[in-house]
Protein backbone atom coordinates (compact mmCIF):
# COMPACT_ATOMS: atom_id res chain seq x y z
CA UNK A 1 0.00 0.00 0.00
CA UNK A 2 0.72 3.27 -0.70
CA UNK A 3 1.74 5.38 2.54
CA UNK A 4 2.33 8.91 3.78
CA UNK A 5 3.71 10.11 6.80
CA UNK A 6 2.94 13.65 8.76
CA UNK A 7 4.78 14.81 11.18
CA UNK A 8 4.39 17.53 13.60
CA UNK A 9 5.92 16.79 16.70
CA UNK A 10 10.06 17.40 17.29
CA UNK A 11 12.50 14.51 17.61
CA UNK A 12 12.46 14.78 21.50
CA UNK A 13 8.65 13.70 21.52
CA UNK A 14 8.21 9.98 21.79
CA UNK A 15 5.64 10.51 18.97
CA UNK A 16 8.61 11.09 16.09
CA UNK A 17 9.89 7.56 17.57
CA UNK A 18 7.21 5.82 17.06
CA UNK A 19 6.64 7.60 13.45
CA UNK A 20 9.94 5.98 12.61
CA UNK A 21 9.32 3.15 13.52
CA UNK A 22 6.17 2.78 12.00
CA UNK A 23 7.80 4.06 8.48
CA UNK A 24 10.59 1.45 9.44
CA UNK A 25 8.46 -1.41 9.91
CA UNK A 26 5.60 -0.58 6.63
CA UNK A 27 8.82 -0.28 4.70
CA UNK A 28 10.08 -3.81 6.35
CA UNK A 29 6.43 -5.33 5.27
CA UNK A 30 6.58 -4.14 1.81
CA UNK A 31 4.78 -1.25 2.01
CA UNK A 32 6.52 2.42 -0.36
CA UNK A 33 6.09 5.28 1.27
CA UNK A 34 5.24 8.37 -0.65
CA UNK A 35 6.29 10.79 1.25
CA UNK A 36 7.53 12.01 5.10
CA UNK A 37 6.53 15.78 5.68
CA UNK A 38 7.39 17.30 8.37
CA UNK A 39 5.42 20.16 9.62
CA UNK A 40 5.01 22.41 12.78
CA UNK A 41 7.68 21.19 15.52
CA UNK A 42 8.24 18.41 13.30
CA UNK A 43 10.75 20.78 11.05
CA UNK A 44 13.29 20.38 13.80
CA UNK A 45 14.07 17.02 12.52
CA UNK A 46 16.05 19.22 9.68
CA UNK A 47 18.33 20.05 11.20
CA UNK A 48 21.70 18.42 10.65
CA UNK A 49 22.77 20.48 13.74
CA UNK A 50 21.68 17.87 16.71
CA UNK A 51 23.97 15.38 18.52
CA UNK A 52 22.67 12.71 20.62
CA UNK A 53 24.40 11.02 23.56
CA UNK A 54 26.76 8.37 22.35
CA UNK A 55 24.40 6.14 24.52
CA UNK A 56 21.03 7.54 22.91
CA UNK A 57 19.32 6.76 20.03
CA UNK A 58 19.93 9.08 17.08
CA UNK A 59 16.14 9.54 15.70
CA UNK A 60 18.28 12.14 12.43
CA UNK A 61 20.82 9.47 11.65
CA UNK A 62 18.19 6.83 11.95
CA UNK A 63 16.30 8.57 9.20
CA UNK A 64 18.83 9.33 7.32
CA UNK A 65 19.90 5.41 7.00
CA UNK A 66 16.55 4.43 6.27
CA UNK A 67 16.43 7.05 3.53
CA UNK A 68 19.67 5.83 2.21
CA UNK A 69 17.81 2.31 2.09
CA UNK A 70 14.51 3.32 0.40
CA UNK A 71 14.87 6.78 -1.42
CA UNK A 72 12.45 7.83 1.20
CA UNK A 73 11.01 11.91 0.49
CA UNK A 74 11.32 13.54 3.50
CA UNK A 75 10.24 16.77 3.09
CA UNK A 76 10.23 19.82 5.39
CA UNK A 77 7.51 22.81 5.40
CA UNK A 78 9.20 25.61 4.17
CA UNK A 79 7.51 28.34 5.66
CA UNK A 80 7.75 26.44 9.58
CA UNK A 81 11.62 25.60 9.13
CA UNK A 82 11.77 29.50 8.46
CA UNK A 83 9.87 29.99 11.26
CA UNK A 84 12.72 27.45 13.53
CA UNK A 85 15.32 28.11 12.33
CA UNK A 86 15.82 25.41 9.74
CA UNK A 87 17.04 26.61 6.59
CA UNK A 88 18.89 25.41 3.53
CA UNK A 89 21.47 27.63 1.71
CA UNK A 90 19.00 28.93 -0.44
CA UNK A 91 17.18 30.20 1.79
CA UNK A 92 20.20 31.51 4.29
CA UNK A 93 20.75 33.52 1.09
CA UNK A 94 17.49 34.66 0.49
CA UNK A 95 17.13 36.12 4.47
CA UNK A 96 20.90 36.97 4.07
CA UNK A 97 21.64 34.60 6.50
CA UNK A 98 25.12 33.38 7.22
CA UNK A 99 24.25 30.11 8.46
CA UNK A 100 21.98 27.01 7.27
CA UNK A 101 21.83 23.95 8.83
CA UNK A 102 19.35 21.83 6.62
CA UNK A 103 20.28 18.08 6.57
CA UNK A 104 21.42 16.88 2.96
CA UNK A 105 18.58 14.18 3.58
CA UNK A 106 16.18 16.69 3.70
CA UNK A 107 14.63 19.30 1.57
CA UNK A 108 12.71 22.30 2.16
CA UNK A 109 9.50 22.78 -0.17
CA UNK A 110 5.93 24.29 0.46
CA UNK A 111 2.91 22.61 1.85
CA UNK A 112 1.52 21.76 -1.65
CA UNK A 113 3.94 18.47 -1.05
CA UNK A 114 1.57 17.84 1.76
CA UNK A 115 -1.54 18.35 -0.65
CA UNK A 116 0.13 15.70 -3.00
CA UNK A 117 1.22 12.99 -0.76
CA UNK A 118 -2.53 13.46 0.72
CA UNK A 119 -4.36 13.18 -2.21
CA UNK A 120 -1.62 10.18 -3.50
CA UNK A 121 -1.34 8.20 -0.84
CA UNK A 122 -3.59 5.38 0.05
CA UNK A 123 -3.27 6.19 3.71
CA UNK A 124 -2.12 9.77 5.43
CA UNK A 125 -1.20 9.00 8.90
CA UNK A 126 -0.58 11.82 11.30
CA UNK A 127 2.08 11.86 14.42
CA UNK A 128 2.26 15.06 16.87
CA UNK A 129 2.76 16.06 20.86
CA UNK B 1 -20.03 6.05 2.07
CA UNK B 2 -19.42 5.33 5.93
CA UNK B 3 -15.52 4.73 6.25
CA UNK B 4 -13.72 2.78 9.72
CA UNK B 5 -11.25 4.68 11.31
CA UNK B 6 -8.26 3.77 13.02
CA UNK B 7 -7.95 6.51 16.44
CA UNK B 8 -4.46 6.56 17.78
CA UNK B 9 -4.21 8.37 20.80
CA UNK B 10 -0.74 9.15 22.67
CA UNK B 11 -2.06 11.29 25.97
CA UNK B 12 -2.60 10.05 29.40
CA UNK B 13 -6.40 9.80 30.34
CA UNK B 14 -5.90 11.08 33.42
CA UNK B 15 -4.56 14.50 32.19
CA UNK B 16 -6.60 15.59 29.96
CA UNK B 17 -9.70 14.55 27.98
CA UNK B 18 -8.28 13.55 24.59
CA UNK B 19 -9.42 9.95 25.15
CA UNK B 20 -13.15 11.29 25.85
CA UNK B 21 -13.38 13.48 22.60
CA UNK B 22 -12.19 10.71 20.63
CA UNK B 23 -14.85 8.22 22.24
CA UNK B 24 -17.12 10.52 21.14
CA UNK B 25 -16.58 10.04 17.78
CA UNK B 26 -15.76 6.36 17.99
CA UNK B 27 -18.57 3.96 15.95
CA UNK B 28 -19.08 0.44 15.41
CA UNK B 29 -16.14 -0.69 13.00
CA UNK B 30 -13.54 1.29 14.46
CA UNK B 31 -10.17 1.08 16.57
CA UNK B 32 -8.68 2.84 19.50
CA UNK B 33 -5.08 2.10 19.45
CA UNK B 34 -2.99 3.48 22.84
CA UNK B 35 0.50 4.39 22.46
CA UNK B 36 2.70 6.69 23.89
CA UNK B 37 1.33 8.10 27.17
CA UNK B 38 -1.69 6.89 25.61
CA UNK B 39 -0.26 3.38 27.07
CA UNK B 40 -1.67 4.92 30.69
CA UNK B 41 -5.51 4.46 29.09
CA UNK B 42 -5.08 0.64 29.50
CA UNK B 43 -4.62 0.50 33.41
CA UNK B 44 -7.86 -0.26 34.84
CA UNK B 45 -7.84 2.41 37.31
CA UNK B 46 -8.53 5.25 34.78
CA UNK B 47 -11.17 7.65 34.73
CA UNK B 48 -12.97 6.05 31.01
CA UNK B 49 -11.55 2.60 31.61
CA UNK B 50 -15.37 1.62 31.71
CA UNK B 51 -16.11 3.47 28.45
CA UNK B 52 -14.06 0.81 26.87
CA UNK B 53 -16.24 -1.72 27.12
CA UNK B 54 -17.05 -3.37 24.00
CA UNK B 55 -15.02 -0.88 21.77
CA UNK B 56 -11.93 -2.56 19.95
CA UNK B 57 -8.79 -1.27 21.61
CA UNK B 58 -4.91 -1.90 20.76
CA UNK B 59 -1.85 -1.05 23.24
CA UNK B 60 1.73 -0.23 21.78
CA UNK B 61 2.85 -3.14 24.48
CA UNK B 62 6.88 -2.07 24.03
CA UNK B 63 5.01 1.40 25.27
CA UNK B 64 2.96 -0.34 28.07
CA UNK B 65 6.62 -1.61 28.97
CA UNK B 66 8.38 0.59 29.20
CA UNK B 67 6.34 2.75 31.76
CA UNK B 68 6.27 0.16 33.62
CA UNK B 69 2.54 -0.98 33.64
CA UNK B 70 3.21 -4.54 32.58
CA UNK B 71 2.84 -5.05 36.35
CA UNK B 72 -0.15 -3.20 36.84
CA UNK B 73 -3.97 -3.95 36.76
CA UNK B 74 -4.63 -3.54 32.96
CA UNK B 75 -7.64 -3.36 31.11
CA UNK B 76 -8.08 -7.02 29.75
CA UNK B 77 -10.26 -5.69 26.86
CA UNK B 78 -7.31 -4.00 25.16
CA UNK B 79 -5.20 -6.34 22.67
CA UNK B 80 -1.19 -5.87 23.75
CA UNK B 81 0.35 -5.34 19.77
CA UNK B 82 3.94 -4.44 18.24
CA UNK B 83 4.55 -2.06 15.85
CA UNK B 84 3.85 -4.39 12.75
CA UNK B 85 0.59 -5.27 14.07
CA UNK B 86 0.25 -1.19 14.34
CA UNK B 87 1.20 -0.93 10.30
CA UNK B 88 -0.77 -3.74 9.36
CA UNK B 89 -3.93 -2.09 11.22
CA UNK B 90 -3.25 1.61 9.77
CA UNK B 91 -3.72 -0.43 6.10
CA UNK B 92 -6.83 -2.48 7.35
CA UNK B 93 -9.27 0.30 8.79
CA UNK B 94 -9.65 3.02 5.82
CA UNK B 95 -8.80 5.89 7.64
CA UNK B 96 -6.25 7.13 10.26
CA UNK B 97 -7.05 9.46 12.71
CA UNK B 98 -4.38 10.61 15.71
CA UNK B 99 -5.77 12.15 18.61
CA UNK B 100 -2.91 14.06 20.04
CA UNK C 1 8.94 26.39 -5.40
CA UNK C 2 9.95 23.02 -6.07
CA UNK C 3 6.76 20.74 -6.30
CA UNK C 4 5.25 18.16 -8.22
CA UNK C 5 1.94 19.58 -8.31
CA UNK C 6 1.00 22.82 -9.80
CA UNK C 7 -2.68 24.04 -9.07
CA UNK C 8 -3.60 23.52 -12.61
CA UNK C 9 -2.41 19.92 -12.39
CA UNK C 10 -4.39 19.30 -9.26
CA UNK C 11 -7.56 20.52 -11.22
CA UNK C 12 -7.04 17.85 -13.61
CA UNK C 13 -6.07 14.97 -11.58
CA UNK C 14 -6.33 13.02 -7.96
CA UNK C 15 -9.64 15.52 -7.72
CA UNK C 16 -11.92 13.30 -6.01
CA UNK C 17 -10.80 12.79 -2.21
CA UNK C 18 -12.38 14.33 0.73
CA UNK C 19 -10.30 15.84 2.77
CA UNK C 20 -11.20 16.49 6.30
CA UNK C 21 -9.17 18.92 8.52
CA UNK C 22 -9.34 18.36 12.33
CA UNK C 23 -8.81 21.14 14.63
CA UNK C 24 -8.75 20.18 18.27
CA UNK C 25 -6.27 22.53 19.34
CA UNK C 26 -6.55 26.57 20.93
CA UNK C 27 -4.70 29.09 19.60
CA UNK C 28 -1.89 31.49 20.52
CA UNK C 29 -0.41 29.22 22.70
CA UNK C 30 1.52 27.48 19.95
CA UNK C 31 1.34 27.81 16.46
CA UNK C 32 -0.87 24.80 16.02
CA UNK C 33 -3.53 26.26 15.36
CA UNK C 34 -2.23 29.02 12.77
CA UNK C 35 -0.18 26.55 10.93
CA UNK C 36 -3.32 24.31 10.63
CA UNK C 37 -5.15 26.74 9.41
CA UNK C 38 -2.10 27.55 6.57
CA UNK C 39 -2.52 23.70 5.87
CA UNK C 40 -6.16 23.90 5.00
CA UNK C 41 -5.52 27.32 3.17
CA UNK C 42 -3.46 25.55 0.67
CA UNK C 43 -5.34 21.92 0.53
CA UNK C 44 -8.31 24.55 -1.11
CA UNK C 45 -5.92 26.60 -3.39
CA UNK C 46 -4.59 23.10 -4.28
CA UNK C 47 -8.11 22.67 -5.85
CA UNK C 48 -9.07 19.87 -2.97
CA UNK C 49 -12.38 19.23 -1.89
CA UNK C 50 -12.13 19.99 2.19
CA UNK C 51 -14.01 20.23 5.20
CA UNK C 52 -12.91 22.11 8.15
CA UNK C 53 -13.79 20.47 11.46
CA UNK C 54 -13.49 22.20 14.73
CA UNK C 55 -13.50 20.06 18.55
CA UNK C 56 -12.68 20.24 22.05
CA UNK C 57 -10.20 23.62 22.49
CA UNK C 58 -10.28 23.81 18.77
CA UNK C 59 -13.62 25.47 19.03
CA UNK C 60 -12.18 28.31 20.97
CA UNK C 61 -10.24 28.73 17.67
CA UNK C 62 -13.79 30.09 16.47
CA UNK C 63 -14.24 32.89 19.44
CA UNK C 64 -15.10 36.27 18.56
CA UNK C 65 -13.67 39.66 20.05
CA UNK C 66 -9.80 38.25 19.33
CA UNK C 67 -7.51 40.94 20.44
CA UNK C 68 -3.98 39.60 19.69
CA UNK C 69 -1.98 42.81 18.98
CA UNK C 70 -0.65 42.69 22.62
CA UNK C 71 0.38 39.42 22.37
CA UNK C 72 2.43 40.22 19.07
CA UNK C 73 0.27 37.12 17.32
CA UNK C 74 -1.74 37.41 13.68
CA UNK C 75 -4.42 37.30 14.55
CA UNK C 76 -6.40 33.94 14.23
CA UNK C 77 -9.79 34.89 14.18
CA UNK C 78 -9.28 37.94 11.03
CA UNK C 79 -7.76 34.75 9.21
CA UNK C 80 -10.89 32.69 9.76
CA UNK C 81 -12.97 35.16 8.69
CA UNK C 82 -10.90 35.07 4.51
CA UNK C 83 -12.25 31.29 4.93
CA UNK C 84 -14.75 32.45 1.99
CA UNK C 85 -12.32 33.62 -0.05
CA UNK C 86 -10.10 30.43 -0.20
CA UNK C 87 -13.82 28.39 -0.99
CA UNK C 88 -13.89 26.55 2.06
CA UNK C 89 -17.34 26.32 2.82
CA UNK C 90 -17.93 23.17 4.64
CA UNK C 91 -17.46 24.19 8.29
CA UNK C 92 -18.27 22.39 11.54
CA UNK C 93 -18.20 22.51 15.10
CA UNK C 94 -18.32 19.94 17.47
CA UNK C 95 -21.93 21.32 19.66
CA UNK C 96 -20.78 19.08 22.30
CA UNK C 97 -17.70 20.89 22.48
CA UNK C 98 -19.40 24.54 22.30
CA UNK C 99 -21.86 23.67 24.95
CA UNK C 100 -18.77 22.15 27.21
CA UNK C 101 -17.53 25.62 27.40
CA UNK C 102 -21.00 27.38 27.01
CA UNK C 103 -19.99 29.07 23.61
CA UNK C 104 -23.19 30.32 21.50
CA UNK C 105 -23.48 30.86 17.91
CA UNK C 106 -23.39 34.68 18.52
CA UNK C 107 -19.87 34.28 20.78
CA UNK C 108 -18.40 32.70 16.94
CA UNK C 109 -16.90 34.85 14.28
CA UNK C 110 -17.73 33.22 11.83
CA UNK C 111 -20.68 30.99 10.18
CA UNK C 112 -19.94 27.19 11.32
CA UNK C 113 -22.40 24.52 11.21
CA UNK C 114 -22.72 22.77 15.24
CA UNK C 115 -23.44 19.67 15.13
CA UNK C 116 -24.51 16.94 17.27
CA UNK C 117 -22.24 14.10 18.55
CA UNK C 118 -24.11 11.50 15.43
CA UNK C 119 -24.09 14.27 12.90
CA UNK C 120 -19.94 14.77 13.98
CA UNK C 121 -19.63 10.71 13.89
CA UNK C 122 -20.90 10.66 10.54
CA UNK C 123 -19.01 13.71 8.77
CA UNK C 124 -15.51 11.85 10.39
CA UNK C 125 -16.46 8.73 8.84
CA UNK C 126 -16.96 10.05 5.53
CA UNK C 127 -13.80 11.48 4.67
CA UNK C 128 -11.26 9.48 3.13
CA UNK C 129 -8.41 11.05 4.93
CA UNK C 130 -8.23 12.93 7.72
CA UNK C 131 -5.66 15.30 8.70
CA UNK C 132 -4.90 15.61 12.45
CA UNK C 133 -4.27 18.97 13.71
CA UNK D 1 19.41 46.69 -1.65
CA UNK D 2 18.40 50.03 -1.04
CA UNK D 3 17.41 53.16 -2.40
CA UNK D 4 16.75 56.84 -0.65
CA UNK D 5 13.03 58.41 -1.16
CA UNK D 6 12.97 62.38 0.64
CA UNK D 7 16.17 61.68 2.41
CA UNK D 8 15.22 58.72 3.77
CA UNK D 9 16.91 54.85 2.85
CA UNK D 10 14.42 52.34 2.26
CA UNK D 11 15.34 48.69 2.21
CA UNK D 12 14.33 45.74 0.21
CA UNK D 13 15.00 42.30 0.17
CA UNK D 14 16.83 40.75 -2.24
CA UNK D 15 13.83 40.07 -4.41
CA UNK D 16 12.63 43.90 -3.64
CA UNK D 17 9.97 43.58 -1.28
CA UNK D 18 10.26 46.03 1.26
CA UNK D 19 12.10 45.25 4.67
CA UNK D 20 10.09 47.44 7.06
CA UNK D 21 6.57 47.58 6.09
CA UNK D 22 5.98 51.21 7.42
CA UNK D 23 8.06 52.65 4.70
CA UNK D 24 5.51 52.20 2.47
CA UNK D 25 3.75 54.98 0.65
CA UNK D 26 2.47 54.97 -2.41
CA UNK D 27 5.30 56.98 -3.31
CA UNK D 28 7.33 54.03 -2.68
CA UNK D 29 5.02 51.98 -4.14
CA UNK D 30 6.05 53.88 -7.63
CA UNK D 31 9.48 53.60 -6.81
CA UNK D 32 8.67 49.85 -6.39
CA UNK D 33 7.06 49.32 -9.31
CA UNK D 34 9.73 50.73 -11.81
CA UNK D 35 11.99 48.25 -10.43
CA UNK D 36 9.13 45.83 -11.88
CA UNK D 37 8.98 47.23 -14.88
CA UNK D 38 5.29 48.26 -14.25
CA UNK D 39 3.84 52.38 -14.77
CA UNK D 40 1.55 52.65 -12.42
CA UNK D 41 -1.89 53.81 -13.71
CA UNK D 42 -5.57 54.15 -12.00
CA UNK D 43 -6.52 50.70 -12.59
CA UNK D 44 -3.36 49.42 -10.91
CA UNK D 45 -3.89 51.59 -8.01
CA UNK D 46 -7.42 50.24 -7.26
CA UNK D 47 -6.18 46.72 -7.26
CA UNK D 48 -3.01 47.98 -4.83
CA UNK D 49 -5.57 49.63 -2.66
CA UNK D 50 -7.94 46.51 -2.42
CA UNK D 51 -4.99 44.28 -1.78
CA UNK D 52 -4.35 46.42 0.97
CA UNK D 53 -7.26 46.55 2.10
CA UNK D 54 -7.62 42.71 2.21
CA UNK D 55 -4.35 42.71 3.96
CA UNK D 56 -6.09 44.86 7.22
CA UNK D 57 -9.19 43.08 7.17
CA UNK D 58 -7.85 39.05 7.10
CA UNK D 59 -3.86 39.33 8.02
CA UNK D 60 -2.82 37.36 5.17
CA UNK D 61 -1.50 37.90 2.12
CA UNK D 62 -3.57 36.46 -0.54
CA UNK D 63 -2.78 33.97 -2.98
CA UNK D 64 -4.35 34.28 -6.74
CA UNK D 65 -7.50 32.35 -6.37
CA UNK D 66 -8.89 34.17 -2.86
CA UNK D 67 -7.30 37.59 -4.27
CA UNK D 68 -9.66 36.92 -7.69
CA UNK D 69 -12.07 36.12 -5.78
CA UNK D 70 -12.06 39.02 -3.44
CA UNK D 71 -11.37 41.22 -6.50
CA UNK D 72 -14.91 40.16 -8.18
CA UNK D 73 -16.86 40.86 -4.80
CA UNK D 74 -16.04 44.28 -4.46
CA UNK D 75 -15.45 45.52 -8.57
CA UNK D 76 -17.30 42.64 -10.22
CA UNK D 77 -16.49 40.04 -12.48
CA UNK D 78 -15.00 41.92 -14.82
CA UNK D 79 -12.22 43.11 -12.73
CA UNK D 80 -12.14 39.99 -10.49
CA UNK D 81 -10.68 37.54 -12.80
CA UNK D 82 -7.14 36.14 -13.67
CA UNK D 83 -6.90 37.22 -17.24
CA UNK D 84 -7.38 41.08 -15.69
CA UNK D 85 -4.85 41.02 -13.25
CA UNK D 86 -2.30 39.66 -15.25
CA UNK D 87 -2.41 41.93 -17.75
CA UNK D 88 -1.39 44.24 -15.06
CA UNK D 89 0.61 42.81 -13.12
CA UNK D 90 2.40 40.19 -15.76
CA UNK D 91 3.39 36.60 -14.45
CA UNK D 92 2.87 36.11 -10.76
CA UNK D 93 -0.51 38.87 -9.82
CA UNK D 94 -0.50 37.99 -6.43
CA UNK D 95 3.58 38.23 -5.39
CA UNK D 96 3.99 41.08 -7.68
CA UNK D 97 1.02 43.05 -6.33
CA UNK D 98 2.13 42.04 -2.61
CA UNK D 99 5.74 43.29 -3.50
CA UNK D 100 4.61 46.82 -4.75
CA UNK D 101 1.51 46.67 -1.84
CA UNK D 102 4.08 46.48 0.37
CA UNK D 103 2.56 43.56 1.92
CA UNK D 104 4.69 41.01 3.66
CA UNK D 105 6.37 38.42 1.34
CA UNK D 106 3.53 35.62 0.43
CA UNK D 107 4.02 32.67 2.73
CA UNK D 108 6.54 30.05 0.10
CA UNK D 109 4.42 27.75 0.85
CA UNK D 110 1.51 29.37 -0.70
Amino acid sequence: MILSLAIHSPPSSQASYSAYQFAKVALIQGHSIYRVFFYHNGVYHGSDLTCSGQDEFDLIDAWKQLQNEYQLDLVACIAAGLKRGIIDTTEAERYEKDHHNLGNHFELSGLGQLVDATVTSERLISFGG
Amino acid sequence: MKHSILHTVNQSPFSNNTLLQCLNTYTDGDGILFLENGAYAALLSQPASHLLENKTCYVIEVDLHARGLLEQELNADIQLINYETFVQLSTEYDVVQSWY
Amino acid sequence: MSNSLSSNESNTKKSSKKIGIVMRHAPYGNNLAHEALDAALATSIYGQELTLIFMGDGVFQLLHQQESKAIHQKNLEKQLTALEFYDIEKVFACKHSLDERQLKQNNLSINVAAIETEELQQLLHEQDVLLSF
Amino acid sequence: MSFSFNDKIIETDKEGYLRYLDDWSPHIAEQLAEYENVTLSEAHWEIIALIREFYATYELSPAMRPLVKYTATQLGKEKGNSIYLMQLFPNSPAKLISKIAGLPRPKNCL
